[in-house]
């Protein structure tokens, strides 16, 4: 009955192997005795604590900033430029690295804009702010490109429809499509809070890695692999459950009843 | 922390070679000053002196090469001229009880090594250099498997099993039971010096010249006493 | 003026008219498949933007609102219920965006559910709704706008045997009043709902006036077909109506038309006669033609037959039918006295 | 006429700065004098044409695993479990250092499958097969997730009617429901393919870093910046402008006409 | 049994039927809205799965084929064309999955859109076709298809009045050999296109059998007022049957049945006499009620009147209803004779 072909099981079962055995092995090789020690420690709570309040702020940021943006990249028509959406795109490509280079380069004390801010007083690389920027940059763009693809996929007919029955823009928009793309608003955000909070690269090189300011868990991570590979192995399975936590957390709210 | 108006954070940068004495000195320094945080930032050498350049709000750098402090010092950001405060030789670490039965630095070269993986530094970075160096001396051509931007990146794999054989730092293999070390004799070996200073960036410029005077300190339980009791020699 | 006016051109669709409707009646927007209705009702709404439009309601020009500020509802010819609202709240969209509260809107949206015989399916979701309860719903979301105007895109399609007269039923009474666009493809629609009648043929006004003018006296074949009468077009000759084809239809009404005037006859099925042979006697025309459908027509049988002069219709007794034993194919003879043919000018 | 609130503009203009202006800074650091020999040095045209093979290859491979693992989770109902596709999502979602430590305990050469591989005289670590699998991991839950996302947005019922007009599942696949998500396979490769080129922290843990071998264009980006970062810049920019010409290219077969 | 049988039981849409089909026969589907009607036909298609399901075509066991397997082609309610593809595509669609050419494909796709007045939309998306426009291509498509049972759902809807007569002229000649199941709220289909028919109503047959005895002698209110034929349920008394309200209706007819036995009384609208005042004479019943819709039927007007006995209906000419001034509202009274009401067992 089911309308996939018989032969699209061995290639999906080698996919999902591919992708899960990896992290299921890194699940198995934590030593569960040493585990309470090495997930209390003072350094491991601050990371956990930095990176729980960063990822929340960087998604609410994405929120306010992305869902506009897919709003107007799917329904301005003028805007439909293929420039706007690939520099809107770049951040989901720039290795990590690239990412923190390009944002010294803007917001650094010797950056175009941060030299500006700088003689206000604002300084903003190195510290938490940076971090959320960091992690923005680089999440945000997930966010507006799950929606905007959904956007386009449930079309704009309903919203006319709601419109001819007297609502306007805002209530269309909060009424019709938001509810109508729900399930890719909620995966978008999961994806978006979860890159926030694997983000490794960009925070290291924009933001640096100090304890309670910067160094994130991933952070964390990295320092930890050089000394004690079996903290960072406990870890990197404490990132992966906060991360299991939150995308089975918004499982219900991206089902479509 | 940091929220109390008598309670002063002092930020230091350090070498990732560095980590286990700088957490003592660290100590120290709190023990001596009631309400006073010294947070620390462990990288390789050249990110955090990229860090300095950029603006990063730092109190003390230590770094693992010269040359690395020198672009910090020629920026005019370090406060004063930087002091040494360790050297340090090179070793060929291997996974514990050394399975590819590596003697020496012959065994490491591309005649030898047909089926051993090495990883070593990228000659870019000092760790690397200091191997092309020892190797040179040698007369043998390495053929690493893989040449890393880091230190620790070398140790990691090779603690990892991953590679047979790498070539660290003496203090990387120190105290470790991932590890083995076969020593590279001195005819051969080479030293790498790690400067320390204050920055002038600094928010508490007595304090960084405190703890950088601190780390220079002669005296067991203090600065060098710590440093050699990590495996680093005096400069 | 203040009724609803209509100028658009749309150049991709081929479609160009230049409508005007009457303020507080219900016209009638009839014509063929892809003739451009619903381009007409989507642009009055201003949900399609067609090349050039100018739109006017009750004095006001809606040419550049946004849709949302045109005052005019929209049941567009697929229901698009909000999938994510169960049909209550769907039908409570209206009113709550128009700034009511949520219980004095539901209480609202409960009532004119009833209104079309949708009680009981309050909570079901769109997808759970079969395809007639979909379009009942869409109706009620219709009407609880109470809109300036309102434009209806075949509402009672899909609608059962019980459901048509009843919400027609209900149509007539909440239509009375309000400036209506009904577009349908039911002359019974059209004939009970409607004052005026506008029929588009590919994309251009062919024909409008009151609907009862268009019933008795269609001046287009499609028109003709619409309101069951059959008419034939051709020129005024002396005594009747010259077809294209040459024949002659005898008729009445045409004696001021100057011969070559562009005339139609028309004449109702019920005044034609089936014959088996060719029947003889006075003033009327005589016409071979095979039967090609022979339909229920009320409580009389409506035969379709081709004929040289095009499909005429014809309609009989039952027992007619059963006597002559018509069925498709088989061949007749028609015959149409001149006194039932009426001749007009084109 | 649209029919996006007046006020979705400014927040929508916030975001596309917030994205583009670090990479336009990026691009505008650059010294044009020496970018030709910076951009033709032996080692950054290895890394180019390393980079482009893996990325490709690791693109392929993502495709033919991962269209036939996003068609199983949207439409095998049995596996519609949080839990499978949680897993799935994870890969997105870890730091890539973390990706490359969990690749280390599956496929190291002490690792659950590596030693058994080891054995049979198959070495993955340090090749630049090492490259293509970290770069796989990595990137093709981006193609699963729009992928999968997509097929439920357009939902079963084409192709319940492709079915009754006799198409089996592997015509139903092929003239139905892939043309029907095309944009989201379209963009899903692009991300896939973007991803891929840019990662870094995995393929550094798991690959190492050996010119031609497994230095790819991001791992020659964080070596230069050690030592030279005018360097660095530059060749992030190559990077930038070969994403930019990727995205830019595929865009024609977003588009559904 | 070579026919198509059906059996099955949905919970959630609450339908439980047990129905079969003779081969080579079309049999419609009737019912009102939310009877089952497409549950039924997805339930057969495979496109829908009820909770049990037992599904019998030419002595195939269908229950558990896939739906391509099951060559049983569905025409939706949403005509569903694929939207990525041209008009000619889409009807090519089925010819190419089943292994045709391309080339041969279309030439087949293009004979079938000529079949359903489609020609020239060719390279259309079906986002580029009119409602009608669609449907007649969807039309094309299930035909293409060449199934060995067909299913139809609402075919005629949103077709227009040239268009509505001429496909489902093109259907009887298309069907005429092959099993098919028609859904349709028009009794004039179901008249013109099926054999058989079967009403069901909220998920029960209620109803099954020739069409024409269906018509001519319904059993149940639906499919009497789809006959467009009076239809009361009660219990035979002696010289007629008595309603649930207690009047009486004299007929004939029902002399052999016990009385308290339940029956239905049917008589045709155009039996019914319309009075101002309350007529005197012999054997006949009067109702008193209320005119509460008049419509256009045929050459005749149809007046739907609510008595005590339910809502009645009633042909009269033109003539009448003028001068018995009969409008919606209006009081009258129907007069009904006994000779013209048949009594039989329900
Ligand atoms: N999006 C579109 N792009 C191009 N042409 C279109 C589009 N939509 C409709 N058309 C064409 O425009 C013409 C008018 O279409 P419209 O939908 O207004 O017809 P209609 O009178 O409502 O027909 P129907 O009775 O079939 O619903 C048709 O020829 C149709 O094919
Ligand atoms: N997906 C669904 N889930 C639950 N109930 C449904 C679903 N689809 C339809 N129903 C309900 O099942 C019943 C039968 O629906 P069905 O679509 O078979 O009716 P129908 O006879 O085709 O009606 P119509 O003439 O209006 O098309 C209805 O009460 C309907 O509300
Ligand atoms: O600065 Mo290092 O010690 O080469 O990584
Ligand atoms: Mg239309
Ligand atoms: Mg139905």
């Amino acid at each position: 009955m089911s309308r996939v072909p018989a032969w699209a099981y061995l290639p999906a079962a080698l996919g999902a192997l591919l992708v899960t055995l990896p992290v299921l092995g890194l699940v198995a090789a934590i030593d569960l005795g040493s585990l309470p020690t090495l997930l209390t420690s003072p350094a491991a709570l601050d990371a956990l604590w930095l990176s729980l309040r960063t990822s929340t702020a960087a998604t609410v940021l994405s929120l306010l900033l992305g869902v506009p943006l897919a709003l107007c990249l799917a329904r301005v028509p003028r805007l439909d430029s293929t420039l706007l959406r690939t520099l809107v795109l770049l951040p989901l490509v720039l290795p990590p690295v690239v990412a923190g280079l390009a944002l010294l380069t803007l917001l650094g004390r010797r950056g175009l804009l941060g030299s500006q801010l700088d003689a206000l007083g604002v300084d903003i690389a190195f510290s938490t702010a940076a971090v959320v920027i960091a992690q923005t940059f680089v999440a945000m763009p997930f966010l507006v490109v799950s929606l905007e693809g959904a956007l386009r996929a449930v079309g704009d007919r309903h919203e006319g429809v709601a419109a001819t029955l007297g609502a306007s823009p805002g209530v269309v928009l909060r009424r019709v499509t938001l509810p109508l793309v729900r399930p890719a608003l909620v995966s978008g955000t999961v994806l978006t809070f979860a890159r926030a909070l694997g983000e490794f690269g960009a925070t290291l090189t924009f933001a640096g890695s100090l304890q309670g300011t910067t160094r994130t868990l991933p952070l964390e991570i990295y320092l930890q692999r050089e000394t004690d590979p079996d903290a960072a192995v406990a870890l990197s399975v404490l990132l992966v459950v906060v991360a299991v936590v939150v995308i089975v957390l918004a499982r219900p709210w991206q089902v479509r009843r | 922390a940091g929220c109390a108006d008598d309670e002063t954070t002092l930020t230091v940068l350090a070498a990732a070679s560095l980590r286990e004495p700088m957490e003592q000195l660290a100590a120290d320094l709190e023990a001596e000053h009631d309400g006073v945080e010294v947070r620390l930032s462990f990288a390789g050498s050249s990110e955090l002196a990229s860090q300095v350049l950029q603006g990063a709000p730092a109190d003390v750098l230590v770094t693992a090469d010269e040359p690395t402090m020198a672009r910090v010092a020629d920026a005019g950001l370090a406060d004063g001229a930087p002091e040494l405060v360790a050297t340090n030789r090179m070793t060929i670490a291997t996974p514990p009880g050394n399975p590819s039965e590596v003697e020496s630095v012959d065994d490491l070269g591309e005649d030898h090594g047909g089926d051993l993986d090495l990883v070593v530094c990228a000659p870019q970075v000092p760790c690397g250099a200091a191997a092309q160096r020892v190797a040179e001396t040698a007369g043998v051509t390495l053929a690493p498997v893989s040449e890393e931007s880091k230190v620790t990146d070398v140790v990691a794999k090779v603690a990892a099993g991953e590679a047979d054989a790498g070539i660290v730092y003496v203090t990387d293999t120190a105290g470790r039971d991932d590890l083995d070390a076969v020593e590279i004799p001195d005819r051969l070996n080479t030293t790498t010096a790690y400067p320390a200073a204050a920055l002038t960036g600094s928010a508490h410029p007595e304090l960084a010249r405190e703890m950088t005077d601190l780390v220079v300190a002669d005296g067991a339980g203090e600065g060098r006493g710590r440093l050699a009791a990590a495996g680093f020699e005096a400069p | 003026m203040s009724g609803l006016s209509v100028r658009l051109r749309d150049v991709a669709r081929r479609v160009a008219v230049d409508l005007s409707m009457q303020a507080g009646r219900t016209t009638a927007l009839l014509g063929p498949n892809g003739a451009g209705k619903s381009t007409v009702l989507t642009a009055v709404a201003g949900t399609h933007r067609p090349d050039e439009v100018d739109v006017r309601l009750g004095g006001r020009d809606l040419s550049g609102l946004a849709a949302h500020r045109r005052r005019v509802a929209l049941l567009a010819q697929d229901p698009l219920l909000l999938p994510h609202l169960d049909a209550l709240d769907n039908v409570a969209f209206a009113p709550r965006a128009q700034g009511r509260g949520r219980r004095e809107a539901r209480r609202l949206a409960a009532g004119w559910l009833e209104t079309v015989g949708a009680t009981g399916l309050e909570d079901r979701r769109p997808a759970q709704l079969s395809g007639g309860q979909a379009q009942r719903v869409a109706i009620a979301r219709a009407l609880a706008a109470e809109p300036e105007a309102l434009l209806l895109d075949e509402p009672l399609a899909a609608l059962d045997v019980d459901a048509a007269p009843e919400i027609r039923h209900v149509l007539r009474q909440v239509l009375a009043g309000r400036t209506v666009v009904l577009v349908t493809h039911d002359v019974v629609d059209a004939a009970l709902l409607a004052d005026q009648a506008v029929v588009l043929e590919q994309g251009r006004v062919v024909e409008s006036g009151p609907v009862t003018d268009l019933l008795s006296a269609p001046r287009t074949p499609f028109a003709a077909r619409l309101a069951g009468t059959n008419l034939l077009q051709g020129r005024a000759v002396d005594g009747g109506l010259q077809a294209t084809d040459g024949t002659v239809m005898r008729g009445i009404g045409g004696e001021q038309l100057a011969p070559g005037t562009a005339a139609v006859a028309t004449f109702r099925p019920d005044t034609v006669a089936v014959h088996a042979a060719p029947p003889g006697g006075s003033p009327r025309t005589v016409l071979p033609g095979e039967v090609v459908a022979v339909e229920p027509s009320g409580s009389a049988v409506r035969l379709r037959v081709r004929s040289t002069m095009g499909v005429l219709v014809a309609d009989l007794t039952p027992a007619a039918v059963a006597e002559l034993d018509l069925r498709t194919g088989a061949r007749v003879h028609l015959a149409v006295k001149a006194a039932a043919v009426r001749i007009s000018q084109a």
